[in-house]
């Protein structure tokens, strides 16, 4: 069942998904169609805040909150760090071969018509979605799951940034020339 | 006792082979050859006693070796069948080779390699008698091929000119087509009767009950035929025989007349009773044998090589052998084979003599007048052409009249060739004894000069030839057959024929000998009242033209057998080899190229590597799950 | 507490994240600009984040809210990674475009 | 469990050393630490638990290809102090990157949770993308590891755009928890889709066709370390993966997708080696030649039930061999700008021995016997006509025959063509590799049971 | 005592013959090559007795695979013409330095250890590694040591590896869809399992892709020339003499028991394929000028005869097949010694460059003229026993069988002797040809021993290969 927004009977949570839905999907598109990489850095950051916004709509409020840290804060920092590093500006960007946006295009119509496709044709859910009423998604119950049974994947996470960390140095650090 | 003699008989000449071939360089020319006559004449002692026994037992002698080959419906064992008809045989192979081995001590003496003529020539004497004396089919076979490469070796004995090579060469492969029909003619009979022993299958066909088996029988018989047709040098497998001429003199004597060129008629006589029952190849042999009598009889008429002449002449008197044979009268034919040795290997040995004389000359333009300085040759070779000429009293009377006659009991046309055949070989015989003997000496100064009868060793051969050439039909004289009798146990059909003498033989008789003098008459007229000789090459035409080419024969095998194989060969090498190797070539070519333009599709370029990942991952997906 | 997926359906958040993750896809495909193709990838990561939030929702469960943590952490990592990586070729390169990183092809 | 621990642990130690500079000791520290892992590992054979969770299950599938991973690591880490002498300072940062790479390994397969594998693969992935581009003057390497960055993370994506589909079907990450519901419940169509996706991520880190334009650009402007480790463990580990995934998650694979596999197999079997066949440049032929061996190595998923055994002959055989040719490889091109075939020329004479290690290796990837490749195949198709494939089983002989050229056109090299330079001192580190490595392959080849029968 | 110890010596002789140095090695090489000749007599007699040769020990579990070596008549035979050919073709050697001898000579001895063992294996996978491994000894020996520009040789190499190689490859496939029936690798297992006709044809088919190729027979034989050319003797030896024996051996032992109904039903194809085989590459042979790539069409044309033999599925067309694969394995081995001999003192192999030679060293003459009429089946040879036996048996099957067969009779007349005539007759050549030397003259004078006394006695060899031939008749037919 596809649930076309109602928009005269829509109630707010409806009317507040479809709009950061389309906030979401404009500066996405944004994001790749702007020529200056600031710009394109901006709207990213714009659609990463609509995406907390769903994340709030959905109730997850720790998880929004860690998504602006990071995102918002963290790697676009570093992009906008890189682009002012490389001073990077429109003019930079050559010109795209027709070829290229061609074929941009058709991968996107085709990878999109063919997952909606699929998911329209499949059996549509049916019922009620269930509601338990428990907490389970606070800070506290995160953190629980996190710190307990999701333990071993938390730690494993630090060698991933390690892992990253150490990469990110032997890529940038001068060596010593030993003759 | 027996196996040991026969042992002896078959190895003493394989023993002078091994002498000559291993010491015969360091022990001299003389002594050499001196070996391989002794090792030949032990045989002829030995053949001797056997054909006393024989004669005396009239039991044939089985003498088992060891086996040989295994079929898996039969084994073919190494074994000797001595019976009237091999015992004849070795008789005249065994008598006339240790003759011309004597002949050649004088007569190869200036030769530089005396030691491996002897050899090659003892190792011949070895398979033929091998061939002769084998009991089965197989082991016929041996000596068969055997002698094949003998006669190859010594024809390309001067092996420097490649002329000879090819001659050699020729005569080996003309074989070979014959052998192949041999051959199949042997899986038949194994295949048919189980066994390939004479003996064996002569006990099959006596005892009947083969009667369904007639149809492959004639198959059979004709494929032996054919074998016989190759060694015995018939039309259409006779072209290798003139060409052998390239040996020297007395291998032309031995292998090209008297012994080799009879294993065809030696085979069918062994397997007369499977030709009896198959008259169909009968008539084909008789029809081949007056064709090739007569055929090779016209060519001969014209040619001027004095062992052309002579190979052609062969080939002739062979034809009225297979005449016989066809005619069914094997008997008649073995004894033109024994007469035919005799003079046919004196006229050799005569010619040998002249050639020696004349330091190598062939060509009877450039002879005559021999008559003087060479006398014992001419007598020897007079007699033996009166002889081969059918001439009354001469042993070739006795044999060719007796080939005619049954002809003319069966077949009136076969007569007429057969006569016509002989008449030719009166006038080319006396042709060739006019022109070399008679007249003045048409040859260079020098060669002149040097002009000499032979040394004794070549003469004694020679008389020994002539007089058994004269007196050899008393072995088998009308109405009084010794060799009739002899051959009995062989040809069970002989003892109930009647042979008597009435007017048509009478008349017969006497048609032969007038054409035989007709036919020097002729000879007589042309080149002593005429006093023509023969025009050179370029000036002889029409008819006579074509048969001084032989009709073209060997032309025409050229053209329409040894080209096309050799330009089919050419093709194949050239084009098919090399378009089979391009194809399979082709396959790694192609994927070669996928592979040059598949590189071209790595660009390097990321984001066509992640549109082929958008494309593959779309299409995977709708397949699995919008396609169904 | 009532699921607000009743209001809104799991379907459109399945449908917004796809048309995300394609735009996504279409940044990489589109832009020659690494900085923006890597935008463009981070884009795609948030689709998918945003999808999990949706199905932890819909499972009334928290794995998915914890998964996306470590998905957080490994767009990190990778951006740290990425950009280093970029920093050397535009050191070398003195551009930051890939389509001129097509020396290596054949 | 205690061997990722140990691992990880191993690797914490690396860094240190290089605090404490000990450098010129780490490679032979490492070593003798990956030799104890392996011994812990090799301990852990017979027991199948599950830690903390079912975050990490040990079984024997875990223990033995954690082994053979360790296995690879011992003959990289061997190489490196070789490759890396000019590197001295970064020698400890390269050694780590390498052990944590081994950490991710183990942990993609031995994941019993969807997040172990993901965070594995992308602690595998990003050492990787490092490691391509780690030398950083070289645009040749700064070219491969952007490439190899960008379309891994993408791949990257699609895997975790499958997980996130796998968990809106079941709601939980759990692989046992998926197992048992994928046999129940009637599920969602977001399960076989998140299979699909999370396989296809799988394919391209295996680089199977389409999937695989990367891995010829990126072996070939990778250090040649790191192709070694690109072209050995990394495929290895990601064909185990997959493998793994796919049967552990009991994601019951229908027909329709066992032709897609199949014709995924015939692609990279048949593009990898036509590919192959102009190539000059080693590496890349190796890359192309790769491609076709993952085309081989996917034939064990349509047997997934019995196959793990020969998928870890399989990879055994093709890493063995791998290594026994980087080796050579990395030996030959040192001080060369590039690793074109002119360089192998006249190796047999200047180095017979090296040159015969090139030439087994080179024999058992085409699969000839007595080397391991040869007994890999025929396991491989013996299983494949069992489960009724005969088709791809002849284009897979095909296949075999069109690798033949492009292997013999380097072991042609090295045999034909006259020397181009000076015999070079060859050092030990190398020949131990070379010949260990193609020893241990000859052995597997003349008894392939001590492998096949470890696993089911 | 068992078989193993021929394979064991064979590895063991290679391993030290690659450690004893470059000087030592031929004859250590040598050594080894008459021990395993000296060994499989032995074990001959031993057999003889009925003693049990064989040796058979599980290999590999899963899949299930023994290290099977079974040693029957024909095995042994089989044996016996591998080692001693391998002792003769070292000892021929020794007139030729070699740089590297001591791989040169390893690669030989693991050549014919290779070769041995597929002779010997009784399971079919066993049999198959041995088949492969006996490709990778002769690709080294004619890529490094053979003549020529180095292009070419590596071309024509190349090809003969990947063809073999391709054709191998599907009787795998054959071997493992077998395997999957049987659950087993060992040849009785095999012989069981009950096959539907299409089955057997298909594999009839794998099988005869490998044996045709490895043979050649036409119109699979275009490596075949080019390489032994390009191969130094030895090679050319080893191929020619041993190695393709390997596949009509195969023919007998694995091909037509495996698919009897095929093999019965499709008999007359493949009977007609040798023997298109025996006129062409006869015809192809006599306008060749390099004498080895004359000798190898040559080789083609017999061959295909042998081919035809063992598709008649009658014991004679086995019996003679195998006969005459002992004897043309001696006389080729022969042939190409005496090219190897000619090229020595002439640096040549082009038989108009050749002539006059006969003049020069009689004695030489007269080896190589026996051997050419041994190749030619001479009656009184050994290859005469042969290829009378096998015509034999194809005229059973249809006498026009025989006939085309027999034309190798006439057409081989031809080519060997017009060879003959223009590389040693004629005028005596400018340049000097130096009398055979001793080793030569062992050799040649051993291989012609062989060829006489078996072309006379036969027997010891039919008696040793007929059991063992009839029974794997029994298997050929037992679906009739």
């Amino acid at each position: 069942m596809i649930h076309i927004p109602d928009f005269a009977n829509a109630t707010a949570v409806q009317i507040i998904f479809c709009i950061l839905a389309f906030i979401t999907l404009l500066t996405a598109f944004l994001t790749i169609y702007s020529r200056n990489p600031i710009h394109s850095a901006i709207y990213l950051v714009i659609c990463f805040f609509s995406i907390a916004g769903h994340y709030l709509l959905l109730n997850a409020q720790f998880l929004a909150i860690v998504h602006i840290i990071v995102y918002s804060g963290a790697i676009m920092i570093l992009f906008l760090f890189t682009i002012m590093l490389m001073n990077l500006n429109e003019q930079k960007e050559v010109h795209k071969p027709r070829i290229t946006r061609l074929g941009a295009i058709v991968s996107f119509c085709l990878i999109c018509l063919v997952l909606i496709a699929i998911f329209i044709n499949s059996k549509p859910i049916v019922g009620e979605y269930t509601a338990t009423g428990e907490d389970y998604q606070s800070i506290k119950v995160l953190g629980k799951i996190l710190l307990n049974e999701y333990m071993v994947p938390f730690e494993f996470a630090s060698i991933l940034l390690l892992v990253a960390m150490i990469g990110a140095v032997l890529l940038s650090k001068k060596e010593k020339i030993e003759k | 006792m027996n196996t040991n003699l026969a042992l002896l008989l078959l190895l003493a000449p394989f023993l002078g082979f091994l002498i000559n071939v291993f010491f015969g360089k360091s022990l001299g020319k003389t002594v050499s050859g001196i070996i391989g006559t002794l090792a030949v004449s032990v045989s002829f002692a030995v053949t001797l006693y056997f054909f006393s026994q024989i004669s005396a037992s009239k039991q044939a002698i089985q003498i088992q070796l060891f086996d040989w080959i295994q079929i898996s419906n039969f084994k073919v064992d190494f074994g000797f069948l001595l019976d009237q008809l091999s015992v004849l045989w070795l008789l005249f192979v065994t008598g006339i080779g240790s003759l011309i081995h004597l002949y050649s001590i004088r007569y190869m003496h200036d030769d530089e390699k005396v030691h491996s003529f002897f050899a090659y020539l003892n190792l011949f004497v070895f398979f033929m008698i091998t061939l002769v004396i084998g009991s089965n089919l197989l082991v016929m076979f041996i000596g068969w091929e055997g002698v094949g490469l003998c006669s190859y070796l010594l024809i390309g004995f001067w092996y420097k000119n490649q002329d000879f090579n090819d001659a050699a060469k020729k005569a080996f492969i003309m074989n070979r087509i014959g052998d192949l029909g041999l051959l199949v003619g042997i899986f038949i009979v194994g295949m048919l009767f189980n066994t390939l022993d004479f003996t064996a299958l002569k006990t099959i066909f006596l005892t009947g009950g083969i009667e369904d088996k007639v149809t492959m029988i004639s198959v059979a018989a004709f494929a032996l035929f054919i074998g016989a047709c190759g060694k015995s040098a018939q039309i259409p497998l006779y072209t290798w025989l003139p060409d052998a001429m390239a040996g020297p003199t007395p291998v032309s004597a031995l292998i090209h007349a008297a012994t080799m060129v009879t294993a065809g008629i030696f085979m069918i006589t062994r397997m007369n009773f499977l030709f009896d029952i198959t008259p169909d190849v009968q008539a084909i042999i008789a029809v081949v044998g007056a064709v090739t009598a007569l055929f090779a009889a016209t060519i001969g008429l014209v040619q001027n090589d004095i062992k052309k002449v002579l190979a052609y002449s062969t080939v002739s008197q062979l034809g009225l052998m297979f005449l016989a044979l066809g005619l069914g009268a094997y008997e008649v034919a073995v004894f033109h084979v024994i007469t035919h040795a005799f003079f046919k290997a004196c006229l050799f040995l005569g010619s040998g003599s002249v050639i020696h004389a004349l330091g190598g000359e062939q060509d009877m333009r450039n002879m005559g007048g021999l008559k003087k300085a060479m006398p014992i040759t001419f007598v020897t070779m007079l007699i033996a052409s009166l002889a081969i000429s059918g001439v009354p009293l001469f042993s070739g009377f006795f044999s060719k009249d007796e080939i005619l006659l049954v002809a003319f009991h069966h077949n009136i046309p076969l007569w007429v060739i057969g006569s016509v055949a002989s008449i030719m070989t009166a006038f080319y015989m006396f042709r060739l004894m006019f022109l070399t003997f008679f007249k003045e000496f048409r040859g260079t100064v020098e060669q002149k000069h040097h002009l000499h009868e032979s040394p004794s060793l070549i003469t004694i051969p020679l008389i020994v030839l002539a007089i058994f050439a004269t007196v050899g039909g008393l072995i088998s004289l009308p109405g009084n057959s010794w060799l009739n009798e002899y051959l009995t146990p062989i040809l069970p059909k002989l003892a109930n024929a009647e042979h008597h003498l009435g007017n048509t033989e009478y008349m017969l008789m006497a048609i032969a000998v007038i054409g035989g003098i007709v036919g020097i008459g002729l000879a007589y007229a042309k080149y002593i009242k005429q006093n023509s000789v023969p025009s050179t090459d370029a000036a002889i035409t029409g008819f006579s033209k074509v048969l001084y080419n032989k009709y073209y024969i060997d032309e025409i095998y050229d053209a329409i057998i040894v080209k096309p194989i050799n330009v089919l060969s050419v093709f194949f090498r050239d084009k098919v080899e090399t378009s089979l190797s391009a194809l399979v070539f082709g396959f790694g070519k192609v994927t070669n190229e996928i592979s040059y333009q598949g590189k071209k599709l790595q660009t390097g370029s990321i984001g066509l590597y992640l549109f082929a990942f958008v494309i593959g991952l779309c299409a995977i997906v709708s397949y699995l799950f919008l396609a169904q | 507490m009532n699921n607000i997926l009743n209001q809104i359906g799991i379907e459109n958040y399945i449908f917004l994240s796809v048309i995300l993750f394609s735009i996504g896809v279409f940044g990489v495909l589109y832009r020659r600009n690494a900085i923006i193709v890597f935008m463009s990838i981070e884009i795609m990561l948030n689709a998918v984040n945003l999808l999990f939030v949706a199905f932890s929702t819909y499972h009334q469960d928290a794995e998915g809210q914890v998964f996306v943590f470590f998905s957080m952490a490994v767009a990190a990592a990778e951006v740290a990674v990425g950009l280093a990586i970029l920093v050397s070729i535009f050191r070398n390169l003195g551009s930051i475009t890939i389509d001129n990183l097509k020396n290596l092809k054949g | 469990m205690n061997t990722l621990i140990a691992i990880i642990g191993l690797g914490v130690l690396c860094l240190l050393f290089e605090i404490f500079n000990f450098t010129k000791a780490i490679v032979p520290i490492t070593i003798v630490g990956l030799l104890a892992v392996l011994g812990l590992t090799i301990s852990e054979y017979n027991s199948t638990e599950s830690y903390y969770n079912n975050m990490i299950v040990v079984s024997k599938f875990s223990t033995t290809f954690s082994s053979l991973f360790i296995v690879l690591t011992i003959f990289l880490v061997g190489l490196s102090h070789n490759f890396y002498e000019k590197h001295q300072s970064k020698i400890s940062d390269y050694i780590a990157i390498k052990i944590f790479l081994l950490a991710g390994s183990v942990a993609m397969v031995s994941f019993g949770n969807l997040a172990m594998f993901f965070l594995g693969i992308e602690v595998l992935s990003i050492a990787l993308y490092v490691l391509a581009a780690s030398d950083r003057l070289n645009l040749k390497s700064n070219e491969a590891g952007m490439k190899y960055f960008l379309m891994g993370s993408f791949a990257s994506g699609i895997i975790l755009f499958g997980i996130c589909m796998i968990y809106g079907a079941m709601g939980s990450f759990d692989v046992s928890d998926i197992s048992a519901m994928s046999q129940s419940a009637e599920l969602p169509i977001w399960f076989p889709i998140g299979i699909v996706l999370v396989t296809i991520g799988m394919l391209f880190k295996i680089a199977a066709v389409p999937f695989h334009f990367w891995a010829p650009d990126v072996y070939e402007g990778s250090p040649t370390m790191t192709t070694a480790l690109m072209s050995t463990l990394a495929k290895v580990v990601a064909m185990a993966t997959l493998y793994k995934l796919l049967s552990v998650m009991n994601a019951d694979i229908s027909e329709s997708f066992k032709i897609v596999v199949v014709v995924i197999s015939m692609a990279s079997m048949t593009i990898g080696n036509i590919m192959a066949l102009r190539q000059n440049n080693v590496k890349r032929m190796l890359a192309f030649s790769g491609i076709s061996h993952a085309g081989f190595m996917l034939m064990t998923l349509l047997s997934l039930s019995t196959s793990a055994g020969s998928l870890l002959y399989y990879a055994s055989a093709y890493a063995l061999a791998g290594i026994a040719a980087f080796s050579v490889i990395i030996y030959v091109c040192k001080n060369r700008d590039n690793e074109d075939i002119v360089n192998f020329h006249g190796l047999g004479k200047n180095n017979p021995l090296l040159a015969a290690v090139l030439t087994a290796s080179l024999l058992s990837m085409a699969g000839i016997p007595i080397f391991a490749g040869f007994f890999a195949k025929l396991v491989l198709f013996s299983q494949t006509i069992e489960s009724g494939y005969l088709v791809l089983v002849i284009v897979a002989v095909v296949n075999s025959i069109i690798s033949v050229g492009y292997y013999f056109k380097l072991i042609l090299a090295m045999y034909t063509k006259e020397p181009n330079e000076e015999k070079k001192a060859t050092p030990f580190v190398i020949y131990a590799v070379a010949v260990v490595a193609i020893v241990l392959n000859i052995a597997l080849g003349l008894f392939p049971s001590l492998v096949l029968d470890l696993l089911p | 005592m068992n078989v193993s110890l021929i394979l064991i010596i064979l590895f063991v002789g290679a391993l030290v013959t690659f450690l004893s140095g470059d000087k030592l090695a031929s004859k250590v090489a040598l050594f080894f090559g008459l021990a395993a000749a000296g060994c499989s007599i032995v074990l001959l007699n031993h057999f003889n007795l009925g003693e049990n040769i064989s040796f058979i020990s599980q290999w590999i579990t899963k899949p299930n695979v023994s290290f099977a070596l079974k040693a029957d008549g024909l095995s042994l035979a089989m044996v016996l013409l591998t080692t001693i050919l391998t002792a003769i073709i070292t000892f021929s050697s020794f007139g030729n330095v070699y740089k590297n001898a001591k791989s040169f000579y390893a690669l030989i001895l693991f050549m014919s250890f290779a070769m041995v063992g597929t002779f010997l294996a009784s399971d079919g996978l066993l049999y198959y590694i041995f088949w492969e491994l006996s490709l990778i000894p002769i690709y080294f020996i004619t890529l490094v040591w053979g003549n020529g520009d180095v292009e070419e040789r590596r071309k024509a190499v190349v090809k003969f590896f990947i063809y073999t190689l391709a054709g191998s490859l599907f009787m795998l496939v054959a071997f493992v869809y077998l395997y999957q029936k049987a659950g087993s690798f060992l040849i009785e297992d095999l012989y069981k399992i009950n096959l539907s006709a299409t089955e057997q044809l298909w594999i009839f088919l794998a099988f005869f892709l490998a044996y045709a190729i490895k043979i050649p027979l036409i119109p699979f034989h275009t490596w075949q020339a080019n390489v032994y050319q390009k191969a130094p003797t030895v090679g050319t030896m080893l191929l020619s003499g041993i190695m393709l024996k390997m596949g009509l051996y195969s023919i007998i032992r694995w091909q037509l028991p495996l698919a009897p109904a095929a093999a019965h039903e499709y008999k007359y194809i493949f009977i007609a394929i040798g023997l298109a085989g025996v006129i062409y590459g006869s015809i192809v042979a006599l306008r060749q000028r390099d004498l080895k790539k004359l000798l190898a069409y040559s080789s083609l044309a017999h061959v295909g005869l042998i081919a035809a033999g063992t598709y008649t599925l009658t014991l004679d067309g086995l019996r003679g097949a195998v006969l005459q694969m002992i004897a043309h394995g001696f006389v080729v081995v022969g042939l190409f010694y005496v090219a190897e001999i000619i090229f020595r003192r002439y640096e040549t192999r082009v038989i108009a460059e050749m002539g006059g030679i006969r003049t020069q060293t009689p004695r030489f003459t007269s080896m190589f003229l026996i051997l050419v009429m041994a190749s030619i089946s001479l009656p009184a040879t050994f290859n005469f026993v042969g290829e009378f036996t096998v015509l034999y048996s194809l005229s059973q099957i249809n006498i026009w069988f025989a006939v085309l067969g027999g034309t190798t009779i006439i057409l081989g007349a031809y080519y060997m002797l017009r060879m003959f005539q223009h590389a040693m007759l004629g005028e005596t050549n400018s340049k000097v040809f130096a009398d055979v030397t001793i080793n030569e003259g062992i050799t040649l004078v051993v291989i012609i021993a062989v060829l006489l006394f078996f072309g006379m006695f036969p027997k010891p060899i039919l008696d040793l290969i007929t059991p063992s031939l009839e029974e794997i008749l029994n298997q050929i037919n037992r679906i009739n």
